[in-house]
C-alpha cells in the first residue's frame, strides 16, 4: 500500500514538476507561498492517496468471481452487516481526514501574514488595466507613485494596502503569497516577504473586464541597499533629457496628448489617469507587463496601444514618425 | 407484464379538499418560495443597516401613520378572510360572494394607504442604499398584494358565475385566503424593518 | 357538486382494448401546431425539454472550443477580448442555467410520474408554462449574443463590473433578465415535482419505498425552492441599479459590493447540488440495475442526500475566500465544506458496496457510473482542498479551480446523465441505443475528458488565471494549453458519436419492449414509450422493487373514470389513496402567457414602466388560463 | 418542425425589439486614423455655432450619439478630463449648464465637438492637445446626452459615486432642471 503511494506521489511530482516558474504557487520564493505550498503538498498526497484506495476498492467490486444470483432480491445478511462495518469504518476515517485538513489550514491560516512593527508600507491600486503603487511614508513628501512594478526588501515583511478604484481586481504574486482581492470601498491588507532576491511576476486573477489577460506586474526582490538606492531614485524628479532627441521627446510629450493623463514630476505632466512616467525607463516592462522596456516596444505601444492591448483606456494618438522617435526616447531615458 | 386488479377505488371521492387538494401543496410551495424571497430582502436590510455607519442613512425615519393605517387594515381584513375560508369550507355559496367582494374592498384600501406609505419613507429609492432597500422591501411587499388582489377579484366574479357553486371554486377560495394570510403574515418582519430598525 | 360524471364509464367496465382506446382519447394530444402548443403531457414537455437542453449543451460545447481554440497559443488573435468575454460569459450562463439545470429538471418531469406511478405530474399547464419561459430565455440570451450585445460580465457578473458604470449598453440587463427567465421556469418544475411526489404516488408508496431518484429530485427541488429566490433578488437589484439608480452595490451611498456576491454564492452554491443530487439518483438507480440488487444502505442514501441538502446552504462564503473577510468566519466555512465530504463519501461507499455485493453486468449505463466514480472522487477532492482557506488562496480563480468544477460538474453530472439517457433511452424511445457506439463515444468522452481537463490543475499551480483571453509567450504554459485544446476534439469527437448513436438508435435501434434492462421500478411496468396515460390501471406498490418482487403480474387498482383525466392524490407519508382527482385538459394559455411574460420581463430591460403595462397581458393570459372552461375535469 | 416554426416566430420578434441594439452595442476599440483624421474634418458654420458633421459620421451611423460603449466612454473623458470642475454633474458652475437643455452654440454634435476641440470665449479653453479626436467625438456624444429631453436607452447608468443628479438614462433633463425665476441665461451666447 504504502508502495503505491508512494509511486502515486512520485508520479504527480513529475507532473508538476513543469511548476517551476516566477509566476507559479509551487515554486515559493515567499514565507507565505513556502507555507502554503507545504499545506497543499500534504493536503493533495493525501487526497491522492484516498483516490486510489476508492479506485483499488471499486476495481475488485467489479471484477471479482462471485456465484450467480438469479433472484435480485436474495441478500446475504451476514454480508450486508459486515459492509455496513466497512462503511461506518470508512466514514470515520473520512471525517479523521477532514479534521485533520480543517485543523492544518486553521493553523497554517493563523501563521500567514506575520509582520514585525516598522515595516514599509505600500499602496496598491488595482485600476483598469494597470497597477497603481504608491510608497507610503510617514513624511509625506517622501511619499511617491510609480506602476506596475514594487519592488521589496529581501528578508523582511512588507505590509500591502490593497485598495480597488474601479472594479474588483485581485493581487496575486504565487511565488510569494496567495491572493487577496482588491476591492471598491474596501481595504484589504496583504503581508508579502521575499526570502530570496530574485525577479517574481504577478497577474489579476479576478475579471476586470476586457484586458483582465493583460494586467500584470513584476515584484523585484532585492537587498537592502539596492532596495534604498532604487527608492531614493523613485523619490527624485525626472531627469532632465540628455540629448537633442530626448529634448524634442520631451517638448512633443507636453505639447501633445500624453500629457493630460500622465505625470512626469519635474515637469508640467500632471495627469493621474494613466501610470506616473517619472521613473518609466527604470522599470522592466510597460503596458502592465505586457512589453519588456525596450526603445521600439515603448513605440510600438504609443503608436497603436489599442491593438497590442484592444480596449485598454490609453488612445491612439496620431503622431508623426519623428515625434515618436522622440517620445519614446525620451521615455526610455526616464530612469 | 400482466396487470392484476389488487383495490378497488371507485368510491373515492371525484376531488381532494385541503390537504388533499394538490392546489393547496402548490399554493403552499409558491408561499415558501416567495417567503424566502421576503428573508433573503430582509436579510439584505440587515446587512446594509450594518455595513452603514448610521441608519437609516442622511434620512429622517419613515412617518408612522400611513404605515400604521397599511397594518391596521391588514390586520383587520384576517377576520372577514378567516370567515371567507370558513364558508368556503361550509360551501355556502352566499356568504362567500358577500366575503369574496368584502375581501376585494380590503385588498384595495390597504393598497391606497400604501401609496402614502411610499411617500412616507421620506427618502428616495435613488437617494441611498437604505432608500433602495426601503423601495424594494415595499415595492416586493405591495407585488404580493397586487398579485392576491387580482387573484381575488377573479375568484370574486368566478363566484356570481355558473361556476361558483363547485367544491373546487370553495377550495381555491381557501387557497386565496390562505394566500391572503401569507401576505399579511410577511408584512410583519417587514414592518419592523422598516418602521422600528430606523428608530433603533 | 354534482355526481353527474361519477356515473361515467369506469375502467373495469370495459375490456382491455376499449380501455386503453378510451383512455387513449381522454389523454391525448391534438396533431399540428395548436396540440403542440397546447399539450400538456409531461412526455411530450419532457421530451422537449431534454431535447432543447442538450442542444445548448451543444452550443455551450461550441463556445468552448472557440475558447479552447483562442487559448491554444499565446498571444493569439483568433478572437478579440470583447468576444470572448462574451463567449466565456455565454458558455458558463448557458451550461449552468440553459443546460445543467434544466436538463435534470426535464429528466425528473419525464420521469418521476412514471417512476411513482401516475398518470401526469402535478399542475401540468405550469410545466409547459416553465418550459416555454426556458425556452424563450434561452432564446433571449442567444439572440442578444448573435447580435454582439451577449453579456461580457462572467456568468457570476459581479458588479461593479456588472453594474451601471462599467457594463454599457444592455448586455449585463439581458444576463440578469435571462436569470429571471430560467429561475420562474426551474421553479415551477420544483413546485411540480414536490407536490407530484408529495401527492401522486401510486397507492402503497410510502415515503420508505419512494425510488431514489425521485427522492433526488425532492430534495432538488427544495433545493431549487430555497436557493433561487436569492439569486432573482440578486438580480433584481442589478437591474434596478442600472435602470432607475439604485444603490444597492454602491459602496459612495452606502451600497456594498460584497453584498451581490454573498446573494450569488447563497444561491450559486446549492446550484451545485441542484445539479450534482439528480445525477446521485441516476447514478443510484443504475447501479441497482445493473448490479443486480437492491441499492445498499437506502435510508444512508436518503439520508445522505438531504444531509448535502441542508449543508449546501452553509458553504457560501468558500467562495469570497479571498475578499478580505474575518479569518475566524472562513474557518467556519473550511469547516463547513469540508464535512459535505461525508456524505459524499457515505453515498460513494454505499455504491462499491452494492456493486461488490450484487452481480454487474457491463452495459454501457454501467460503465458510465464507474466512470462517474472514478472521475468524481477526483473532482471532490479538490473541492476539499478548495475548501482550505489557505489552499484556496493560492488556486481561488485559476484553471485548478476551471479543471475542479468540470470534473464536479462533467464527472459528477454529466457522466451519469449520458448514462441515464442510454438506460432510459428505451423507455423514451421504444428502442435501445447501440451498444458498440455507446462503448466507443464512452472510452472518447471518459479518456478526452481526463486529458483535457486534469493538466488544467496543473495551469492553475503554474499561476494561469481564468477568464484570460491570452496569455503571454514567456509564460511556461502555452505546451500545457496546446495539449489540452488539442485533447478538447476528442472529448468532442466523443459526443458527436454519442450524438450520432442517438439520432441512429431513434431510426434503428433494436425495439427495446416494457423492460430490457430488467429494472425494478414502476417506469418500466408500461410499454415503451409510454402511452399517453402512462398506465392503464394505476399500480398498486407494495415493496421498494415493485418489478423485481413480482415480476409477472402488476397489482393495480381498477375504479377510475376514463371520459376526464383522472390519477390518483395520496396521502404525503403512506400514500394512501385520498381521491380520484382530475388533471387539467390542455390548453394553449400557458403558451400566451409565456409570451406576455417574456414581452414584459424583456420590455422592463428597457424602460421600468414596461412592468406596468405588461402586467395587463399577463393578467389577462393568467385569466384565461384558470377559467373554468367547462370540461369534465371541473367535476367535483 | 412545429418547434422551429415557435422559435421562428420569436427570434424574430426579438429581431425587431433588438433591431437597434445590434449596433448600439458594437465595440469599436480602435478607430483608424485614416477616419480619425476624417472625423476631424468638421465644418462650422461661419457663425460658429452649426455646421454639417463630416460625411464620415453619418456613414458610420451616428455612433457618438447611438452606441452605448461611446457614450460610456465619454462619461469616463468627462470626468478624466476634469469636465466637472466648471460644469459641475451637468448643472453648471463657472461654465454653463448642460442639463438644462440649453445650449448657447446650438445642441449639434458639430457645435459640441467644436466647442470642446477649439474652446469658446468666457472660459473654455480647447482640448484639441489633450485629447484625440475619437475621444472628443465620445465626449461631445455624452454632453449631448446630459441635456437631452427624453433619455437615450443607450444613455449612460448612474456612477459609483455619490449621487448629484438621476442619471443620464433616467427622466428627461428637463424635469431635472429647475431654472428658477430669473429667465434662462440671458448671459451666456455667442459674441453679439
Amino acid at each position: 500500500m504504502r508502495r503505491v503511494q508512494r509511486a502515486v506521489a512520485l508520479a504527480l511530482a513529475v507532473g508538476l514538476a513543469g511548476c517551476s516558474g516566477w509566476q507559479s504557487a509551487l515554486d515559493p520564493h515567499g514565507t507565505d507561498a513556502a507555507r502554503l505550498a507545504g499545506l497543499m503538498w500534504f493536503v493533495m498526497a493525501t487526497c491522492a492517496a484516498v483516490w486510489v484506495l476508492v479506485v483499488l476498492t471499486l476495481a475488485p467490486a467489479l471484477w471479482r468471481r462471485r456465484a450467480p444470483r438469479p433472484d435480485p432480491l436474495a441478500l446475504d445478511a451476514p454480508r450486508e452487516r459486515r459492509m455496513r462495518a466497512v462503511i461506518a469504518g470508512a466514514v470515520g476515517a473520512t471525517v479523521v481526514v477532514i479534521s485533520v485538513f480543517t485543523l492544518t489550514s486553521f493553523v497554517t491560516t493563523r501563521g500567514l501574514g506575520v509582520t514585525g512593527s516598522d515595516e514599509p508600507t505600500i499602496r496598491v491600486r488595482g485600476r483598469q488595466w494597470w497597477w497603481e503603487v504608491e510608497y507610503l511614508d510617514r513624511d509625506p513628501a517622501r511619499a511617491f507613485k510609480t506602476a506596475n512594478e514594487i519592488h521589496v526588501p529581501v528578508g523582511r515583511p512588507v505590509r500591502l494596502r490593497l485598495e480597488g478604484d474601479d472594479v474588483i481586481h485581485s493581487f496575486w504574486v504565487p511565488s510569494l503569497a496567495g491572493k487577496q482581492d482588491m476591492i471598491p470601498g474596501r481595504t484589504n491588507e496583504l503581508v508579502i516577504r521575499a526570502e530570496r532576491p530574485g525577479l517574481y511576476r504577478g497577474q489579476c486573477a479576478e475579471f476586470c473586464g476586457i484586458q483582465h489577460a493583460h494586467m500584470a506586474f513584476l515584484v523585484v526582490a532585492e537587498d537592502e541597499v539596492a532596495y534604498a538606492r532604487w527608492l531614493e531614485i523613485q523619490r527624485s524628479d525626472a531627469a532632465p533629457p540628455s540629448g537633442p532627441e530626448q529634448e524634442a521627446g520631451r517638448a512633443a510629450f507636453l505639447s501633445r496628448q500624453c500629457a493630460a493623463c500622465h505625470t512626469v514630476r519635474g515637469t508640467p505632466a500632471a495627469g493621474t489617469t494613466g501610470p506616473d512616467l517619472t521613473h518609466v525607463g527604470s522599470r522592466r516592462t510597460i503596458g502592465a507587463g505586457l512589453l519588456d522596456t525596450t526603445r521600439g516596444a515603448m513605440a510600438a505601444w504609443i503608436a497603436d496601444p489599442q491593438t497590442l492591448k484592444p480596449g485598454n483606456n490609453m488612445p491612439l494618438v496620431p503622431l508623426d514618425a519623428d515625434a515618436l522617435r522622440d517620445i519614446s526616447a525620451y521615455l526610455v531615458g526616464l530612469e | 407484464m400482466r396487470d392484476e386488479i389488487a383495490a378497488d377505488l371507485s368510491t373515492l371521492p371525484l376531488h381532494g379538499s385541503g390537504t388533499a387538494s394538490v392546489t393547496w401543496w402548490g399554493t403552499l410551495a409558491f408561499i415558501l418560495i416567495e417567503g424566502t424571497g421576503f428573508a433573503v430582502g430582509i436579510g439584505a436590510y440587515f446587512y446594509l443597516a450594518t455595513v452603514a455607519p448610521a441608519w437609516p442613512m442622511a434620512a429622517p425615519p419613515p412617518d408612522l401613520l400611513p404605515g400604521l393605517i397599511f397594518t391596521g387594515l391588514l390586520l383587520v381584513s384576517v377576520v372577514p378572510n378567516m370567515m371567507v375560508a370558513r364558508w368556503a369550507e361550509a360551501r355556502d355559496l352566499r356568504k362567500v360572494r358577500a366575503g369574496m367582494v368584502v375581501m376585494t374592498l380590503l385588498g384595495i384600501a390597504p393598497l391606497v394607504a400604501r401609496v402614502f406609505e411610499f411617500r412616507a419613507m421620506n427618502v428616495w429609492w435613488d437617494t441611498n442604499a437604505y432608500g433602495s432597500i426601503v423601495w424594494m422591501l415595499l415595492g416586493l411587499h405591495t407585488t404580493h398584494v397586487l398579485t392576491d388582489l387580482a387573484d381575488t377579484v377573479v375568484l370574486a366574479a368566478l363566484m356570481f358565475t355558473r361556476h361558483g357553486d363547485d367544491l373546487r371554486r370553495y377550495g381555491d377560495v381557501q387557497d386565496n385566503a390562505l394566500y391572503w394570510n401569507f401576505v399579511v403574515v410577511t408584512w410583519l418582519p417587514v414592518y419592523v424593518c422598516l418602521y422600528g430598525v430606523p428608530r433603533l | 357538486m354534482t355526481q353527474d360524471h361519477d356515473a361515467g364509464t369506469r375502467d373495469h367496465q370495459v375490456d382491455r382494448t376499449m380501455l386503453e382506446a378510451r383512455l387513449a382519447k381522454t389523454w391525448r394530444t391534438d396533431p399540428g401546431l395548436w396540440g403542440a402548443l397546447a399539450t400538456v403531457d409531461h412526455k411530450i414537455i419532457g421530451r422537449r425539454y431534454i431535447v432543447t437542453a442538450f442542444v445548448f449543451l451543444a452550443l455551450g460545447g461550441v463556445l468552448a472550443m472557440l475558447m479552447r481554440l483562442q487559448l491554444a497559443g499565446p498571444e493569439a488573435r483568433i478572437i478579440g477580448p470583447d468576444r470572448y468575454n462574451q463567449i466565456f460569459t455565454m458558455h458558463g450562463t448557458t451550461m449552468m442555467f440553459l443546460f445543467a439545470v434544466p436538463v435534470m429538471e426535464a429528466v425528473a418531469v419525464y420521469l418521476v410520474p412514471l417512476m411513482i406511478g401516475t398518470r401526469n405530474i402535478a399542475f401540468p399547464r405550469l410545466n409547459a408554462f416553465s418550459y416555454w419561459m426556458f425556452l424563450f430565455g434561452g432564446l433571449l440570451l442567444w439572440v442578444a449574443f448573435a447580435l454582439d450585445m451577449g453579456p461580457d460580465v462572467g456568468w457570476f457578473a459581479y458588479v461593479p463590473l456588472s453594474g451601471p458604470q462599467f457594463s454599457a449598453g444592455k448586455r449585463a440587463d439581458i444576463w440578469a433578465q435571462m436569470i429571471t427567465f430560467t429561475e420562474v421556469a426551474a421553479l415551477a418544475v420544483a413546485v411540480e415535482i414536490v407536490v407530484t411526489v408529495f401527492k401522486q404516488r401510486a397507492p402503497g408508496m410510502s415515503l420508505d419505498r419512494v425510488p431514489l431518484f425521485v427522492w433526488a429530485m425532492l430534495v432538488t427541488s427544495f433545493l431549487v425552492i430555497i436557493a433561487m429566490p436569492a439569486v432573482m433578488v440578486a438580480s433584481t437589484m442589478l437591474i434596478l441599479d442600472r435602470l432607475v439608480g439604485t444603490h444597492f452595490f454602491n459602496p459612495a451611498e452606502g451600497g456594498d459590493v460584497l453584498l451581490w456576491q454573498h446573494l450569488f454564492w447563497f444561491f450559486g452554491h446549492p446550484e451545485v447540488y441542484i445539479i450534482f443530487l439528480p445525477a446521485v439518483g441516476m447514478v443510484s438507480t443504475m447501479v441497482a440495475t445493473f448490479a443486480r440488487r437492491p441499492v445498499f444502505g437506502y435510508l444512508a442514501l436518503v439520508m445522505a442526500m438531504v444531509a448535502t441538502g441542508i449543508l449546501a446552504f452553509g458553504l457560501w462564503v468558500h467562495h469570497m475566500f479571498v475578499t478580505g473577510l474575518p479569518r475566524l468566519g472562513e474557518s467556519f466555512f473550511t469547516a463547513s465544506s469540508m464535512a459535505i465530504a461525508v456524505p459524499a463519501g457515505i453515498q460513494i461507499f454505499c455504491w462499491i458496496a452494492t456493486l461488490w455485493s450484487g452481480t454487474p453486468r457491463f452495459a454501457t449505463p454501467l460503465l458510465w457510473v464507474v466512470a462517474f466514480i472514478v472521475t468524481f472522487v477526483i473532482g471532490g477532492l479538490t473541492g476539499v482542498m478548495v475548501a482550505s482557506v489557505p489552499f484556496d488562496t493560492q488556486v481561488h480563480d485559476t484553471y485548478f479551480v476551471v479543471a475542479h468544477f468540470h470534473y464536479v460538474l462533467i464527472g459528477g453530472a454529466v457522466f451519469p446523465l449520458l448514462g441515464a439517457v442510454t438506460y432510459w433511452f428505451p423507455k423514451f424511445t421504444g428502442r435501445m441505443m447501440s451498444e458498440r457506439l455507446g462503448t466507443w463515444s464512452f472510452w472518447l468522452i471518459v479518456v478526452g475528458f481526463n486529458l483535457t481537463f486534469f493538466p488544467m490543475h496543473i495551469l492553475g499551480f503554474q499561476g494561469m488565471p481564468r477568464r484570460i483571453y491570452t496569455y503571454q509567450p514567456d509564460l511556461p504554459w502555452h505546451g500545457l494549453n496546446l495539449f489540452v485544446s488539442l485533447c478538447a476534439v476528442m472529448l468532442v469527437a466523443g459526443f458527436v458519436l454519442f450524438a450520432v448513436n442517438v439520432v441512429r438508435s431513434l431510426r434503428c435501434g433494436v425495439p427495446a419492449g416494457d423492460n430490457p434492462w430488467d429494472a425494478p421500478t414502476l417506469e418500466w411496468a408500461t410499454s415503451s414509450p409510454p402511452p399517453p396515460y402512462n398506465f392503464a390501471h394505476i399500480p398498486v406498490v407494495g415493496g421498494s422493487n415493485p418489478l423485481w418482487e413480482s415480476p409477472e403480474k402488476l397489482p393495480v387498482a381498477s375504479g377510475l373514470c376514463l371520459d376526464r383525466r383522472e390519477l390518483i392524490v395520496s396521502s404525503v407519508v403512506e400514500a394512501q389513496p385520498e381521491a380520484r382527482e382530475s388533471s387539467p385538459q390542455n390548453s394553449v394559455w400557458p403558451f400566451f402567457a409565456a409570451i406576455a411574460t417574456s414581452v414584459m420581463l424583456i420590455g422592463s430591460i428597457f424602460t421600468p414602466w414596461a412592468v406596468v403595462w405588461g402586467a395587463v397581458p399577463v393578467f389577462v393570459t393568467l385569466v384565461g388560463w384558470f377559467w373554468p372552461k367547462g370540461t369534465p375535469e371541473d367535476a367535483a | 418542425m412545429r418547434r422551429r416554426a415557435v422559435s421562428t416566430g420569436f427570434a424574430a420578434l426579438v429581431l425587431v425589439l433588438a433591431a437597434g441594439g445590434c449596433q448600439r452595442e458594437e465595440r469599436q476599440t480602435r478607430l483608424d486614423p485614416p477616419i480619425a483624421a476624417a472625423l476631424d474634418g468638421v465644418a462650422l458654420m461661419p457663425d460658429r455655432i452649426s455646421g454639417a458633421p463630416p460625411a464620415v459620421y453619418v456613414a458610420l451611423g451616428k455612433p457618438y450619439e447611438r452606441n452605448a460603449f461611446n457614450l460610456a466612454e465619454g462619461k469616463r473623458l468627462y470626468g478624466w478630463f476634469g469636465c466637472a470642475a466648471c460644469h459641475g454633474e451637468g448643472e453648471g458652475g463657472k461654465g454653463p449648464a448642460f442639463l438644462d437643455g440649453w445650449w448657447a452654440y446650438g445642441p449639434s454634435m458639430v457645435s459640441i465637438v467644436s466647442s470642446i476641440r477649439d474652446g469658446r470665449p468666457h472660459g473654455m479653453p480647447p482640448f484639441r492637445d489633450k485629447m484625440t479626436t475619437e475621444q472628443i467625438w465620445q465626449l461631445a456624444g455624452y454632453v449631448q446626452t446630459i441635456g437631452a429631453y427624453s433619455a437615450k436607452t443607450a444613455a449612460p447608468g448612474r456612477s459609483d459615486a455619490k449621487q448629484r443628479r438621476p442619471a443620464e438614462n433616467r427622466a428627461p433633463a428637463a424635469l431635472l432642471f429647475d431654472p428658477g425665476p430669473t429667465p434662462l441665461h440671458p448671459d451666456q451666447g455667442p459674441e453679439p
